[in-house]
């Protein structure tokens, strides 16, 4: 019926655009993607999802194996390791979300400005930089904790500072480098002013090559926030984690049920990997066009 | 000889039908075949001190006690004998007057003498040492020597609990030059102690190991070390230590993992101790004020599965905040008196909502502090936290780290805001007064403040009274008005376990070995 | 006289390409000769002179011939392409700058091959590296041998590469575009250089140019080269005074004239054939004034001799007597 | 280089004591001692003197290597330290040597190869967090096969090499990554480039192209990054000697933070910058040697 | 006599010790077109920056109208003078169409009717709607640099400085835009600077032009006269370098050598 074939056509066009985008895809990048969605879409809807309280230890069930009422076993506190990892999903994928857009942020602004005003700001920007680097995200996050206590906050915002200037001296040099390009100087003859140029142009032009990294810097926060746990540093017990999770099931790990602690490992690694490619598929890509332009 | 749970009933742990796993109690793990060169122990932390004074944990305190020596000798089946002191004498409620054994020879040659022990003891009353046992020393008046091997102590008050306390920590000799000699740097790495016990301090590589060597003038031939040396290494991660004993790279070590008692069956074994597991309640002027919520929270908590979850099955629930054990120097008809009839909590969750609820009980906040300090910790904060949203409390577990968590225990301040915290809690003397007086008021360890006029009347007729039966009368009697309060929660009894690899033997499994030179008895198997 | 360099029908195509890359090439180069491959961006130059090197792109399907110093190299094995590369043939290409390795000294660069390949001792290759440096007009040879690439400019780098080629004394040289990133004024020394060394060491030279005019000047024989195919191939002066492809008198018209009357210029329309678009018949037929539909779209022309060219048009016969006409009138 | 640590040490400094609480706190370990005894503690530690006294003294302090008093361990900082860093100083080099080995090596592979094989080993070895890589190294190589120690750093320097190969293997896998895929990348840039193709077509063997051109101008970026790693590694090795019980600066930083015990913390975090400056200061003048155009520049 | 359009006096520019641009003066005539030759380095497209802002003269002024440039504000100063780039591959923004991009410039410059004008500066320099929708990525060399042309007459400047714009690219192609350029001057008149090191280019182009070496003008004046008669050796030089028939490199090396020997 004509009625019910009434399309959007910009909304048509824009999921043909997504379509095309997809089917562009290598193999290895799309399972990656799904299994992103999946974890991802497993923590937005933990609560929901959860056969159990994640925090709720049952100890007259504890190191169960995998059966019907328990999908994955439980682990040495009773507590349901499929409800576990769901809902350790939220904590470990949002602290790295929070250092990444924290990071992401700032350090785009600061390299932005610094490459774009150039001269003694540029310098001295680069020179604090230089001495952020010599900060390990690990060792500020550990230097927060001694501060502010353990958790998920103080260790957050310190990773994001201690990432701040990876994210920060990629945008400075791209922009550094685009800055030249004779379409910028184009700009500025046309007499735009340089806010425009900076924020409106330049900007979206390293944007996704930012966005790549920011991607794989993911990996990393989570990697660096999944060893706080594990150093008992992080997220405290009972709120679920999956670092934590692997620390708190070493011992279950020697009464032989290594569900509890395999599989938030496996989550990790499945995570880290998949955005590692996927970040460093669009950064080839980007590259890719750049090298053919 | 008793064994760990053989691995079969382990891996059934909440499978079979009472939901628990026998394990056995050993007394003497056997005679060594003869001496051995050396073996190595393994510490879940390393000491900060090795300083006496200073000794209030168990990994500098199971290196002390091979070391250094008190008046009074703690024995592995928790009895005391006579150590440094051959005798002491009571004249009156508020004197003690100890003989010091004659001959008695310290690590570096020279001989005991009572200025030694004047000036060892002085040292608990000293603030600038700030002794941790100073509360110990509470009623102590004065120290004087009364003869070349004879030391007098005059208390403020009458302390029946002070003899005991002599054969722990509190009563270590060490020698008076050196104390003098080595001043700030007295127990550190670089000075080590200079004692009396049948092992020397040899060597101390921070951050790696303390090493011991044999002491061959050691006066008590019956305890005269079978190993020439013992290297104390340091293992934090208990999966690391679990590993270290499957390989043999560590030969023991207390305390072991209890995640692990299966696999290392046949030679994990478990001892007397005087450990119970104890919810503090920290506040009780909160939600937790009413002795009703108390026990109805105590009857909520599923003890048994917090023993087979945390401890491997290895444990009893406890009716009393004190073991069987602790009434060991009380006559026998005192010791049953002590030890049955106590009010019980049986798990009824159902019950316990009940009552709670005929208490007011309508979703207050509860904090119950905890530190994630082995996963015990973890299991039972988890599991009170559970027991309080069952009778209707709103739970908050509140993650602090291991120093704020020792805070809990000596700072008022630490303390404010937190309802609820866990504490194994050892007495360092068999006597149950040890533990029921810090429920007195106003008592340094009372935590939550707990106050009841009975109550104190009852301790207090008991440390005066001199005469055992009449003091275990009068302890039975405060304990039953605590076990009735519950002003803390005994949650479950916890034998020490132990660790022996293939190489050795000899030793008796008692928690006596944080006081008692237990390395000297290990030999070769 | 000696053929250097001969290729027939050579054809590389590529799988997910509208067209070949290169489509039926033939072109030969003999002893002593100065050949051009003229053509614009794309059209396969660089890759038609690769080819003499058994350089050919990765993944690509060759066939037809490629005969260098009477070595097949189309489908030769490592020792064949060895001698073809270290004793018959050897390559200039268009950026100096990226063709010298930027961490060695020049010294180490021209030496290496010496030393490695030809088994000269130390000295030995430092003297010949001195020759040949000296052979290729470089002012002070001792004083370079220890410069850096980045210490010298495009045109005397561009001496050095030649020195480089030089090393292998070969017969052929394959001169990819030698001065396109150089300025006019160097571009004349580059040449005088090639010409003396084609002169004095009986060289062969394949120069790829778009500058027609360069061709036609200094080389015997021009090959013009239209989308991976060869249009036309004249001697020099044929070339230039009657340009027989309906594409060389479009390129000749495009160039504005230094000297002489300055009409307005008559570009060929349109756009050179992307490597994506597919071809039938004729692949100039899109921008050729004289397309005829129905003949220059089917048929695809093959290179036909007319007078001293051979040229590679369906109308080559009738357009020649055209402009013969519109010369006489 | 001063500056960026005179820079550090202020920063550090002065952010240990914007903690919250006093450090008489920590050190009195919630002990209620009389205020007669506090001001002693003060004054013994120096808390009574104002912040830029303090701050010179610690550093003037540090500059003939007094690092101050452990409140944790009744040592000196520098006595602590000093005794755990041989140990972690071996585990760092060890690791070093590792991954520049292996981490090159596979880049060196995975350059030559087609496919990204190689690029998919190292990212699942990076994305294993260290901690569980010795879990499982542990459990495998010491328990299950017994060939390695699983605990403790040893004597001897034989004997501490052995201990060491596990924890260090640990940090290769996830710190390999990063200098395979550099090493990759570079590498795979320089193939691209018209001078590898110059010296192919003038008939030089593929194995002295790969050396002399190609690996050889492909080494710069990887002794940067290299440079840039040292420093998490130092940190890192918090998380595998945690997990093999091994008693170095990265576990004692890890307790320090447990118990605040800052002098500690202060001189690890210097140790762990001032180690990074001057690596990267040596990569800074090594770096000329890679690249001659540096030189000019 | 009228003001000119341009008149530039005694520009200098020095980069560290390297002397880029000395001294150097002209003035373009309202419509006229004057070429600036001279080989690499010679300091041809430091004085196209500086014409056009992007880069600070060290010494000297450039008046358009009459005006100092300097002075002028943002927009006035792109009104006065516009660019084309050399590379037509990195002057325009990859990440707009043409349209866009031409949009762009007049929505900056309040153009009262911006579809029409595109239309209208797409159809000057031989774009269709095809090109006008399509990014720079979809487009040829020849057609990127039409766009760019476009672009910068969109501002309807005084003066269009074109710096190498027609070196990059095929000579067939380069002949299109050539002949596109020729009419946009015929048709509006704009006064042209075109940078070149292409004789033959800068005389189907310009009226006049300067010779550059190393930062200083060694001959001027009109183009044809320079061509047949040219005065400095330099420009003989360069005259002589361009290949034609029986051309010979060597006289033309030694001539090069004399004058580096000379100067
Ligand atoms: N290795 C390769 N892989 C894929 N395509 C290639 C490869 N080498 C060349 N081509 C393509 O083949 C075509 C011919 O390239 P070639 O380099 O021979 O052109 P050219 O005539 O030398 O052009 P120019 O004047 O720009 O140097 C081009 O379209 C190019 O993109
Ligand atoms: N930003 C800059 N920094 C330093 N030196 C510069 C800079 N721009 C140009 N130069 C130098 O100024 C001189 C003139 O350069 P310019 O680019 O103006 O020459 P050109 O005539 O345009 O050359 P080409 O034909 O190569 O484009 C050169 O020696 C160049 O190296
Ligand atoms: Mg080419
Ligand atoms: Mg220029």
């Amino acid at each position: 019926m004509s009625t019910a074939t009434v399309s959007h056509p910009r909304l048509q066009s824009r999921l043909g655009g997504w379509a095309a985008r997809l089917g562009r895809l290598t193999w290895p990048v799309r399972i990656c993607a799904v299994l992103l969605v999946l974890v991802g879409l497993g923590a937005v809807f933990a609560p929901w999802l959860e056969p159990y309280d994640p925090t709720d230890g049952d100890l007259s069930n504890t190191l169960v194996a995998m059966s019907g009422a328990h999908w994955l076993g439980t682990d040495a506190g009773g507590h349901d390791t499929f409800s576990q990892l769901l809902a350790g999903g939220r904590t470990s994928l949002l602290g790295p979300l929070g250092v990444v857009l924290f990071s992401t942020v700032f350090g785009a602004l600061v390299g932005l400005f610094s490459a774009w005003r150039g001269g003694w700001v540029d310098a001295l920007i680069g020179r604090v930089l230089d001495v952020m680097f010599a900060f390990p995200s690990l060792l500020l996050a550990i230097l927060a904790v001694a501060l502010f206590g353990k958790g998920l906050g103080a260790p957050v915002v310190a990773m994001a500072i201690a990432y701040m200037p990876y994210t920060a001296r990629l945008v400075r040099s791209l922009t550094a480098q685009e800055k030249t390009r004779p379409y910028i100087a184009a700009y500025r003859v046309q007499g735009h002013s340089p806010a425009f140029i900076a924020l409106r142009r330049l900007l979206p032009a390293v944007g996704p090559t930012i966005l790549a990294q920011s991607t794989v810097n993911f990996g990393y926060a989570l990697l660096d926030l999944a060893a706080l746990s594990f150093l008992g540093l992080g997220v405290q017990p009972p709120t679920p984690d999956w670092g934590a999770m692997i620390n708190q099931s070493q011992a279950a790990v020697l009464e032989g049920q290594p569900l509890s602690a395999v599989l938030p490992a496996v989550l990790v690694v499945v995570v880290v990997v998949a955005v590692t490619v996927i970040g460093e598929h669009f950064g080839d890509r980007l590259a890719g066009r750049e090298a053919k332009a | 000889s008793g064994k760990a749970g053989s691995s079969g009933s382990k891996s059934g742990a909440g499978g079979s039908a009472d939901g628990r796993t026998s394990y056995q109690l050993t007394a003497d793990t056997g005679t060594p075949k003869g001496d051995l060169d050396s073996f190595t122990w393994s510490i879940f932390a390393e000491p900060s001190s090795l300083d006496y004074t200073q000794a209030f944990d168990y990994p500098p305190n199971q290196v002390l006690a091979n070391v250094c020596e008190s008046l009074l000798r703690w024995n592995p089946d928790l009895t005391t004998s006579p150590g440094l002191a051959t005798d002491w004498k009571n004249p009156d409620p508020k004197t003690w007057v100890f003989d010091i054994r004659a001959g008695v020879k310290f690590h570096d040659g020279t001989t005991l003498t009572a200025d030694d022990v004047v000036a060892s003891l002085n040292r608990n009353l000293d603030p600038a040492v700030a002794s941790v046992w100073a509360n110990q020393y509470r009623n102590v008046d004065k120290i004087e020597k009364t003869g070349p091997l004879q030391v007098t102590v005059h208390l403020k008050n009458p302390d029946s609990t002070f003899l005991e306390y002599m054969a722990a920590s509190p009563g270590t000799v060490e020698s008076a030059a050196t104390l003098a000699a080595d001043g700030k740097d007295y127990g550190g790495p670089a000075k080590g102690v200079n004692c009396t016990g049948p092992f020397a301090f040899s060597s101390w590589q921070p951050g790696q190991s303390i090493v011991l060597k044999r002491f061959d003038d050691y006066w008590d031939p019956s305890l005269k070390a079978h190993s020439k040396q013992v290297k104390f290494v340091f293992i934090v991660d208990p999966t690391a230590r679990v590993n270290a004993f499957q390989t043999g790279e560590v030969d023991g070590g207390w305390m072991v993992p209890p995640g692990s008692y299966a696999q290392l069956a046949p030679n994990v074994y478990f001892g007397k101790s005087t450990t119970v597991a104890d919810e503090v309640v920290s506040n009780l002027s909160g939600p937790l004020g009413d002795p009703r919520v108390r026990q109805a929270l105590l009857m909520a908590t599923d003890r048994k599965g917090i023993i087979n979850a945390g401890d491997g099955g290895v444990g009893e629930v406890a009716d009393s905040l004190v073991t069987a054990d602790n009434w060991n120097n009380a006559p026998d008809a005192e010791k049953k008196a002590g030890t049955t009839g106590l009010p019980s909590y049986p798990y009824d969750k159902a019950k316990a909502k009940a009552l709670a609820q005929a208490a007011g009980v309508h979703g207050q906040e509860v904090v119950i502090a905890t530190s994630p300090l082995d996963t015990q910790t973890t299991i039972i904060t988890q599991a009170i936290a559970q027991a309080c949203s069952d009778i209707g409390l709103t739970p908050k577990i509140d993650t602090i780290s291991a120093d704020k968590y020792t805070a809990l225990f000596t700072d008022p301040a630490a303390r404010k805001g937190v309802d609820l915290f866990l504490t194994f809690w050892y007495t360092s003397i068999t006597d149950p007064l040890d533990m029921y007086a810090s429920l007195e008021t106003g008592s340094y360890s009372n935590y939550g403040n707990y106050s009841n006029k009975d109550f104190d009347s009852a301790f207090e007729q008991a440390v005066a009274s001199s005469d055992p039966a009449a003091r275990a009368q009068a302890t039975q009697k405060a304990q039953q008005i605590a076990l009735t309060d519950l002003p803390w929660l005994p949650l479950y009894f916890e034998p020490v376990s132990v660790y022996l690899g293939s190489k050795i033997t000899g030793l008796k499994p008692s928690i006596d070995y944080l006081y008692y030179p237990w390395a000297a008895e290990i030999g070769s198997r | 006289m000696n053929t250097l360099l001969d290729i027939k029908g050579l054809t590389v195509a590529m799988a997910g390409l509208g067209r070949p890359i290169l489509d039926e090439v033939s072109l030969a180069v003999h002893d002593g000769e100065a050949v051009a491959l003229v053509g614009e961006s794309g059209s396969g130059k660089s890759v038609t002179a690769r080819t003499a090197l058994g350089l050919f792109p990765g993944g690509a399907t060759v066939s037809g011939s490629v005969v260098v110093g009477g070595t097949e190299v189309v489908a030769a094995g490592p020792g064949d392409l060895r001698r073809v590369r270290t004793s018959v043939a050897s390559m200039i290409f268009q950026d100096p700058r990226a063709g010298v390795n930027p961490v060695r000294r020049i010294g180490d660069f021209l030496t290496e091959p010496l030393r490695r390949i030809q088994g000269r001792s130390k000295a030995e290759a430092t003297a010949q590296a001195l020759e040949l440096l000296g052979a290729v007009g470089m002012p002070d040879p001792p004083r370079h041998l220890r410069q850096f690439p980045h210490e010298l400019s495009g045109g005397m780098l561009q001496r050095v590469m030649i020195a480089y080629a030089l090393t292998a004394d070969p017969r052929l040289l394959l001169c990819d575009e030698p001065t396109t990133a150089l300025d006019v004024t160097t571009q004349a020394e580059i040449m005088a250089i090639l010409g003396r060394l084609r002169r004095d060491r009986g060289l062969g030279i394949l120069l790829i140019t778009h500058d027609l005019d360069l061709a036609a000047s200094v080389c015997d024989r021009v090959y013009v080269m239209y989308a991976g195919r060869i249009m036309e191939a004249a001697p020099s002066a044929a070339l230039t005074s009657v340009p027989r492809h309906p594409y060389t008198r479009g390129l000749l018209g495009s160039a504005p004239p230094l000297t002489g009357p300055m009409p307005r210029l008559a570009p060929i329309p349109g756009a050179p054939l992307g490597l994506a678009e597919a071809v039938s018949g004729c692949p100039f037929a899109a921008r050729c004034a004289h397309v005829v539909p129905g003949l220059c779209d089917a048929t695809t022309p093959t290179l036909e001799r007319h007078g001293d060219s051979q040229v590679a048009c369906l109308r080559a016969a009738e357009l020649i007597d055209e402009t013969q006409g519109e010369g006489l009138r | 280089m001063a500056l960026t640590l005179l820079v550090t040490s202020f920063l550090v400094f002065s952010s240990l004591y914007l903690a919250p609480g006093d450090p008489v706190a920590f050190l009195v370990k919630g002990r209620s001692p009389s205020p007669d005894q506090l001001a002693a503690i003060r004054h013994e530690y120096g808390f009574d003197k104002p912040f830029p006294v303090r701050y010179w003294d610690w550093l003037t302090g540090m500059l003939h290597g007094d690092f101050g008093q452990s409140y944790q361990l009744h040592a000196s900082v520098a006595s602590v330290i000093g005794s755990r860093l041989p140990s972690t100083l071996l585990l760092v080099g060890l690791s070093t040597v590792l991954i520049v080995v292996f981490g090159v090596g596979l880049g060196i592979f995975g350059a030559l190869r087609k496919g990204k094989g190689v690029v998919v080993l190292v990212t699942v070895g990076a994305a294993v967090p260290s901690f569980t890589a010795a879990i499982v190294l542990r459990s495998v190589f010491g328990v299950r096969l017994g060939w390695f120690p699983t605990v403790g750093t040893g004597s001897g320097f034989g004997d501490e090499l052995h201990h060491m190969v596990l924890p260090a293997v640990a940090l290769t896998i996830t710190f390999m990554a990063l200098v395979t895929r550099v090493t990759r990348a570079s590498m795979l840039e320089e193939l691209g480039r018209e001078h590898v193709e110059v010296v192919t077509s003038r008939g030089l063997s593929r194995s002295t192209v790969i050396r002399r051109h190609v690996l050889r101008n492909a080494l710069g970026p990887v002794v940067t990054v290299s440079g840039l790693l040292i420093s998490g590694l130092l940190v890192s090795t918090a998380i595998v000697e945690s997990a093999f019980g091994m008693n170095g600066v990265g576990s004692l930083l890890v307790t320090s933070v447990d118990h605040m015990d800052f002098p500690v913390v202060q001189a690890i975090v210097l140790l762990v910058v001032a180690t990074f400056v001057v690596v990267n200061t040596v990569v800074d003048l090594v770096y000329p040697l890679i690249d001659p155009r540096v030189r000019a520049a | 006599m009228s003001t000119p359009l341009l008149d530039v006096t005694g520009l200098c520019k020095t980069y560290g010790t390297n002397v880029a641009v000395s001294d150097l003066s002209f003035t373009l005539p309202a419509g006229g077109s004057l070429g600036l030759v001279g080989e690499s380095g010679s300091g041809k497209t430091t004085t196209a920056r500086m014409l056009i802002g992007l880069e600070r003269p060290d010494r000297g002024q450039i008046l358009v109208k009459g005006e100092p440039l300097a002075a002028a504000s943002r927009l006035a100063r792109a009104k006065a003078v516009q660019i084309v780039f050399q590379d037509p591959y990195l002057s325009l923004d990859p990440r707009l169409t043409i349209r866009a991009a031409l949009d762009d410039v007049l929505r900056l410059h309040r153009h009262p009717d911006r579809a029409a004008r595109v239309t209208e500066l797409l159809d000057q320099v031989g774009l269709g709607a095809r090109e006008a929708a399509a990014k720079p990525r979809g487009l040829s060399g020849g057609q990127r640099q039409r766009a760019a042309i476009a672009r910068a007459l969109a501002v309807e400047p005084d003066v269009l400085v074109l710096d190498e714009a027609v070196s990059a690219l095929d000579v067939s192609i380069q002949a299109q835009v050539l002949n596109v350029l020729a009419d946009i001057r015929r048709e509006t008149g704009i006064g042209i600077v075109f940078v070149s090191h292409d004789l033959a280019v800068v005389r189907y182009l310009c009226d006049e032009a300067l010779v550059l070496h190393r930062g200083v003008v060694v001959e001027r004046g009109a183009i044809e006269a320079l061509l047949t008669d040219p005065q400095d050796p330099y420009t003989r030089l360069l005259i002589s370098s361009v290949p034609h028939a029986g051309w010979s490199p060597e006289e033309i090396s030694e001539q090069r050598r004399a004058l580096q020997q000379r100067s």
